[in-house]
């Protein structure tokens, strides 16, 4: 695989393990998608294997149940809000200043949240499913995908990943944390090597 | 009658030499010149008011005296690491005032050597000098440590609040507020040296200015006025 | 003619309801735990003990002799003709030392910018017409905005028609901008300004460093311009000397 | 003015100056200054809409930047804030931006509040709704669903509800809240005050505020124009055991004894009526009753009151005197929730007998009559009838007649599903509105929720009620819909719209959508026939000679104010009171013709034995009863409430300001809070601020923080008419 085709899927694999895990979603996309990064040799290859797909319908609907405690609402407050203008605009509100960022770029390539899903742009499977589609045109797209990871995606998902680990029951969610935090972490530094990094530049550009 | 020369310093020492002194003069110009508040202004209040309106406002004068600053640190550190052997070690060797004895020593020659402007001390009894004497001594040992600083200083002022989230860590700020008192104080000190050294180049010993154009100084002048220096150069069959 | 903007809080019509320091927030995005305006409810002894209420909106005063911009080393801090003294955050170091040589407490380290945020009379609005967020939401209509210079506005009237305090004190006067009226009242000693306390860098640049370098520096030019002078002396003596002899 | 001053220059001396030059005034300079990005004003346009942070309604302008709402300003044009938002309002941005607010269609899974939840799609919500809903009706009838609301944007469902066939609709509106004052108006003169009380406060002279905290139980309207009174001259006599920020304004405090207000009223109706004090032409032109009243209130002299309420006779006598002296241009100024006595009736009727001998009706700087802006509902089918009685009793002969029927009872409403009793409720739809918090029985709560078969909340976001729905359904707050139109009653009559400032965020819809979505599962289209909001209003104003459109660029279309109209008398027109006897009665012949007490009496109150204290609890000018305490802006100004306790009674229980102290009722119902020492309260009564004490751990800001006073108030009644006598509880408070 080219390394920009490994990349898309990789994110497009995070993504997928933070939707609502929904049997067949998981059965026909997400399996075969490990399964295929599985199989070629890189620095994701542990964390991929290390998933533990849920068997069967019970344990996927276990699944269900913490990611809707997670995520969606619990008894206690949602333990770990999975939107990044939450992180990054103070915690105290959604919709804040910081996802104009990802709205730009999804503008930029046409694209927007499904109606359906009800999604804020900044929801986490929004931001890595963007960060996979512009993945997958092979570097043509590098100053949008350094601006989404340098002012967004590095900045919350290992603080989101951490929190992701801290609070959960299942070692699913453990694994998906993991694989994400090191899927940013990788990707930064890969970024970062190929065109230099300063906070600077990710702010021109995004003014520009 | 031709006075018999020897060189004494190269050329890129003298470049080195005025690249400093021009620096120094923009720095100066543009340092002054941002500092408005009345309370820790430096300059007269009409001069950051001059600069400023010149330069369109504060931000350029606060770039150009950041990016002249970084580059003329960096030209000095390059000329010493490339220099090191051969000019700068012996330089500071000959210039820098390290114990109190020696201190003393430069600083009653520095005295001395003031009264005497006005005609007073001309009895004192002065030791030989080297190739600086105990004024330019204490000058270069204030300029070399100063520069340091001020470098130090003045990196840290212009680079930490673009880097260093200042709200997350009270230090930051606080080291910020030292490093803009040490960079001002410093600067201040270098400067109040400075008088004296021009005032001799331009006054009092032109042939030390010649020398700094044309790298050349008179043997008689080295005899007379650094006379250690003279018998050295004698020994090491340079004259 | 250059305006002069100034604020007005008529105390008698305040009724602590925050919907100036809420509309502020919303404006400017302030981070939470930092204000740019707030109210203060101060409770005194009325007469025969009863309780009594004094209710003080405040914000920057925007000050004629601002000490913050006194303080200011990085030249952001500046005050504009028409009085409203603004933070240029291009240039702002967020190193704070203006933060305390404001005697109002108007100034504070905006963790989200990196620079020091501060009250600026809504500067953007003004400029286009509108009254400040607070001024435009007030509920009790106790803020009142305008240029004090324009004899026609309702400031000026107002400034004319009611008795206007400034929170000045014997040891602070630096000539704020934002008046109140109290209703005759005296204002309560806890609102008036302390002198300040600024930090220890600030103080001795002020009353060290700078006084010791400027005298330095005047009385080392001092020393060789008297040198100079002595030897331009020296020399035309000589040379009145030498043509004396010469006639001799 | 500026030029005053001080010459003197500096703040300190120092060594600054020392290498000034001619002192170059720095900031003369022209210098080119960078603002920061967030002190810009981006492009933006603005929408118009009316709040719906409290119950005023103010109207709005929403700033929209980048699609979403960035400030809420205010709409110079309507008449319920003339432009002005109070802070609640500004941070209405908050309501919709919420990180705890409810995002999605949630299906309970485990047990009733044990807090787990699946997200589902709005059709499963809607399949499931309509499935348990059916099935009750089928086997209890329609009456069988009860609807709480909360008091604003509840409209859809009180529609859903009738259409569904059942009356049992309730909101807290009446019974916990106006129900007396407006009772009391309504038998007296025909006339209730209404929502937005039509009070000519500009031009009034002297109000008699009788707890009516007008400047922290604030709405923009009213409040400003008070302000705008007393800037004036107008003199103000404050009657509450709390010296409030009201209090501040006023000239004179009277801090009366807690539920003794009706003594002290009826004192004053005697002096009044004894000194001859009152409009003699409008009482014998407008009036019934006077001599029935003069025996009636003989025995309440002002000695008695004095002994009853504490304020001093002379003082009474004096404040009659100065209530006459500025009539027609005079108030007493009821308190909004007149919900406190076992006789709040008593109270109303005095306040409205008061207003009525001082000849304020229709006179300027006292009540005015309100023009209207007549826009037509749209057809619809009418509703089935309910063979049922409300289950409340609201309305009901034999029960609570007088209780509005429209709001019912809430308290009542409770307690009946909670007994099953007079019959079976086993549905209950909540839209917004938190009964733990605004009723004062958490017992009857848990015990109502326990005997439902089927429990849909409606909400923007999570509380203590709507933790034990069966499936919750994620409201669009008002900044992300068009709702029903807003007509009003003030001096100018006039028709507002609430218009989208942004799509709904997350998964949400507005209320007219799930209610149309709804009815239509359950077979009820034909009470929804607009397509949306927008195509209702729409079909309204078309009917009204309007237009959405042309509504839409102005926010608000008004019927400008015709003196001769809202102050006929002023005019030399006639007045009208719409009562049995179209005469203002000053004993009422309803309350005979139904066979009731005239409530004129007084009724002795609860007193606080040794160690006891009134309990009492308020509102502060930026939250809005318990529904703001998790907004995190609202949060910042008071994130908790304090008990307020006098000095001398704190220090005779050793409490400290800001020591943790408990506060227990006779019935053992206890709270935890921090103490504010005071010398603002009386020394035998306490005080807390209202809403807070929340225990819904999904609200971050909120959880946890305070007290709640609806666990400590009381759980009495008013005996005429159902609604709740909060204030009868008596507390003690130990130090922790």
């Amino acid at each position: 695989m080219a390394e920009h085709d490994i990349r898309m899927k990789l994110h497009l694999l995070c993504a997928g393990l933070f939707a609502e895990p929904e049997a067949e979603h998981l059965e026909h996309v997400l399996r075969p998608l490990a399964a295929e990064l599985g199989q070629t040799d890189g620095p994701w290859q542990e964390g991929v294997r290390a998933l533990p797909f849920p068997e069967g319908g019970r344990e996927t609907a276990q699944l269900g149940l913490e990611y809707n405690r997670l995520f969606v609402l619990a008894k206690g407050h949602v333990p770990v809000q999975p939107y990044g203008g939450y992180w990054l605009d103070g915690k105290s509100t959604l919709y804040g200043p910081s996802l104009r960022t990802v709205e730009r770029i999804m503008a930029a390539e046409g694209l927007e949240p499904a109606q359906a899903s009800g999604l804020a742009p900044d929801h986490v499977v929004c931001e890595l499913e963007l960060m996979a589609h512009l993945a997958s045109q092979g570097g043509k797209k590098a100053p949008l995908e350094k601006t989404l990871l340098f002012n967004h995606l590095a900045r919350w998902t290992p603080d989101f990943c951490r929190a992701v680990m801290e609070n959960t029951r299942e070692e699913f969610y453990c694994a998906a944390a993991k694989l994400l935090e090191e899927t940013v972490a990788r990707d930064e530094a890969r970024l970062a090597a190929h065109m230099g990094r300063t906070a600077g530049d990710a702010d021109e550009e995004e003014q520009a | 009658m031709t006075e018999r020369l020897i060189r004494v310093r190269d050329r890129r020492t003298i470049a080195l030499h005025w690249f400093n002194a021009a620096c120094w003069a923009l720095l100066l110009a543009s340092g002054f010149g941002i500092i408005s508040g009345d309370d820790v202004r430096l300059a007269p209040a009409f001069w950051p008011g001059l600069v400023q309106n010149l330069a369109g406002g504060n931000a350029p004068v606060v770039s150009f005296h950041g990016v002249l600053g970084m580059v003329w640190a960096a030209s000095i550190l390059a000329f010493a690491l490339f220099n090191l052997r051969r000019v700068v070690r012996p330089f500071l060797a000959e210039v820098l005032v390290l114990t109190p004895v020696t201190a003393w020593r430069d600083l009653r020659f520095t005295t001395v050597t003031l009264l005497r402007l006005f005609g007073l001390a001309k009895n004192a009894e002065l030791p030989p000098q080297g190739r600086y004497n105990g004024a330019q001594r204490l000058l270069g040992t204030l300029i070399v440590l100063g520069s340091v600083l001020i470098a130090l200083s003045g990196a840290y002022l212009f680079l930490a609040p673009k880097l260093l989230p200042f709200a997350a860590n009270p230090l930051y700020g606080e080291l910020f507020r030292w490093a803009l008192m040490v960079h001002a104080g410093t600067v201040f000190a270098v400067l109040t040296g400075l008088i004296p050294h021009i005032y001799f180049a331009v006054v009092e010993e032109r042939e030390a200015l010649e020398s700094m154009k044309s790298g050349q100084l008179p043997v008689d002048f080295i005899r007379h006025h650094n006379p250690l220096w003279y018998e050295e150069l004698h020994r090491s069959g340079k004259i | 003619m250059t305006k002069k903007y100034v604020m007005l809080a008529d105390a008698t019509r305040c009724i602590n309801c925050k919907a100036c320091v809420i509309a502020c927030r919303a404006e400017w995005g302030t981070p939470l735990g930092h204000s740019r305006d707030w109210v203060r409810e101060v409770e005194m002894e009325g007469p025969g003990g009863m309780p009594d209420l004094m209710l003080l909106p405040g914000r920057c005063q925007h000050c004629d002799d601002a000490p913050c911009v006194e303080s200011c080393p990085s030249g952001a801090a500046y005050q504009r003709e028409d009085g409203v003294v603004l933070v240029d955050h291009e240039l702002c170091s967020g190193c704070e030392l203006c933060v305390p040589a404001c005697p109002y407490d108007a100034r504070f380290l905006n963790p989200e910018t990196g620079t020091v945020s501060k009250c600026t009379f809504c500067q953007p609005r003004i400029d286009a017409g509108q009254p400040p967020a607070c001024v435009g939401t007030c509920v009790g209509r106790a803020l009142v905005f305008g240029d004090a210079n324009d004899p026609a506005s309702e400031v000026s009237r107002l400034l004319q028609e009611k008795e206007w305090l400034r929170l000045t004190s014997d040891g602070v006067n630096v000539g704020p901008n934002h008046y109140y009226h109290t209703g005759g009242r005296p204002l309560p000693p806890e609102a008036l300004p302390k002198p300040t306390t600024p930090h220890v860098q600030g103080r001795l640049l002020e009353e060290v460093v700078n006084p010791l370098a400027g005298a330095g520096l005047l009385g080392m030019a001092g020393v060789f311009v008297a040198a100079g002078m002595k030897k331009l002396l020296d020399r035309r003596s000589e040379v009145q000397r030498q043509e004396g002899g010469h006639h001799d | 003015m500026s030029k005053t001053t001080d010459p003197s220059r500096r703040r300190f001396l120092g060594g600054a100056g020392l290498l000034a030059v001619g002192g170059y005034p720095a900031r003369a300079l022209a210098r080119v200054k960078a603002p920061h990005a967030a002190e810009m004003l981006g492009p933006s346009r603005e929408v118009f809409s009316f709040c719906d942070m409290c119950y005023w309604r103010c109207g709005l302008k929403i700033r929209v930047r980048d699609g979403r709402a960035v400030k809420i300003e205010g709409n110079p044009e309507h008449p319920n804030n003339r432009g002005v938002v109070c802070a609640k309002g500004n941070a209405g941005l908050m309501a919709a931006y919420d990180p705890d607010r409810l995002k999605f269609p949630l299906l309970r899974m485990g047990e009733r509040g044990a807090g787990k939840w699946k997200r589902i799609s709005w059709d499963e919500a809607y399949d499931r709704i309509a499935a348990a809903f059916l099935k009750a009706k089928e086997q209890y009838g329609p009456e069988t669903l009860a609807m709480i609301g909360h008091g604003t944007w509840e409209k859809p469902y009180h529609r859903l509800a009738h259409a569904f066939g059942t009356p049992n609709t309730t909101s807290p509106v009446f019974g916990l809240c106006c129900g007396p004052r407006d009772v009391a108006n309504q038998l007296v003169a025909g006339r209730p005050l209404g929502g937005n009380e039509t009070l000519d406060l500009e031009n009034c002279r002297y109000f008699l505020m009788m707890g009516r905290n007008i400047t922290e139980s604030l709405h923009n309207g009213e409040t400003l124009g008070w302000v705008e009174a007393v800037a004036k001259g107008a003199q103000v006599v404050y009657v509450d055991p709390r010296y409030t920020i009201t209090a501040s304004k006023a000239k004179e405090w009277l801090p009366i004894r807690p539920l003794t207000d009706h003594a002290f009223l009826l004192a004053l109706i005697r002096v009044m009526i004894e000194e001859r004090l009152y409009d003699t032409e409008f009482v014998a032109a407008y009036t019934l009753g006077l001599e029935e009243l003069e025996r009636r209130v003989a025995r309440y002299t002002p000695e008695w009151a004095e002994e009853e309420c504490g304020i001093a006779a002379k003082d009474i006598r004096r404040i009659a005197r100065e209530l006459a002296a500025h009539a027609p241009a005079a108030l007493v100024y009821s308190p909004r929730r007149l919900t406190r006595t076992s006789n709040d009736l008593g109270t109303g009727l005095a306040i409205s007998i008061l207003n009525t001998l001082l000849g304020v009706w229709d006179r300027e700087g006292g009540i005015f009559s309100p023009l209207s802006f007549p826009v037509p509902e749209p057809d619809l089918p009418p509703f089935p009838h309910a063979d049922a009685p409300r289950a409340d009793g609201a309305g009901v002969e034999g029960v609570w007649p007088l209780a509005n029927a429209q709001y019912g009872l809430t308290n009542q409403m409770w307690s009946a599903i909670a007994e099953q009793k007079p019959y079976p409720i086993k549905l209950l739809l909540t839209a917004g509105g938190n009964g733990f918090m605004n009723s004062t029985d958490f017992d009857a709560i848990r015990r109502a929720i326990g005997q439902l078969d089927f429990f849909v909340a409606a909400d923007i976001a999570p509380n203590e009620m709507n933790q034990y729905a069966d499936i919750l359904l994620p409201e669009a707050s008002y900044l992300e819909r068009y709702d029903d139109l807003q007509t009003g009653g003030a001096k100018e009559g006039f028709v507002a719209v609430r218009m989208p400032a942004m799509k709904p965020l997350h998964d949400t819809r507005d209320a007219w959508t799930i209610c149309k979505q709804l009815a239509g599962r359950l077979g009820l289209g034909a009470w929804f026939p607009h397509a949306s909001a927008a195509e209702l209003i729409d079909e309204r104003l078309k009917k009204a000679g309007l237009s959405l459109a042309e509504l839409e660029t102005k926010g608000i279309v008004k019927k400008p104010a015709d003196p001769a109209r809202n102050f006929p008398r002023e005019h030399g027109l006639p007045s009208v009171f719409p009562t049995p006897s179209g005469k203002v009665e000053l004993v009422p012949s309803r309350l005979k013709a139904l066979g009731m007490d005239d409530a004129l009496d007084y009724l002795p109150q609860v007193r606080p034995q040794d160690g006891e204290f009134h309990f009492t609890f308020g509102r502060v000018g930026f939250h809005t009863h318990a529904r703001t305490q998790n907004n995190p802006w609202l949060a910042d100004l008071m994130g908790e409430n304090e008990l307020w306790i006098h000095p001398d009674a704190a220090s005779r229980q050793g409490i400290r300001d800001g020591d943790r102290v408990e506060v227990a009722d006779r019935n053992s119902r206890k709270e935890t809070l921090r103490a504010k020492v005071t010398r603002r309260i009386r020394p035998d009564t306490v005080f807390m601020v209202h809403g807070f004490g929340h225990f819904d751990p999904r609200m971050r800001t909120a959880h946890g923080k305070g007290a709640a006073d609806a666990n400590l108030a009381s759980r009495d009644r008013d005996g005429h008419l159902g609604t709740v006598a909060m204030g009868r509880s008596l507390v003690r408070v130990r130090k922790l």
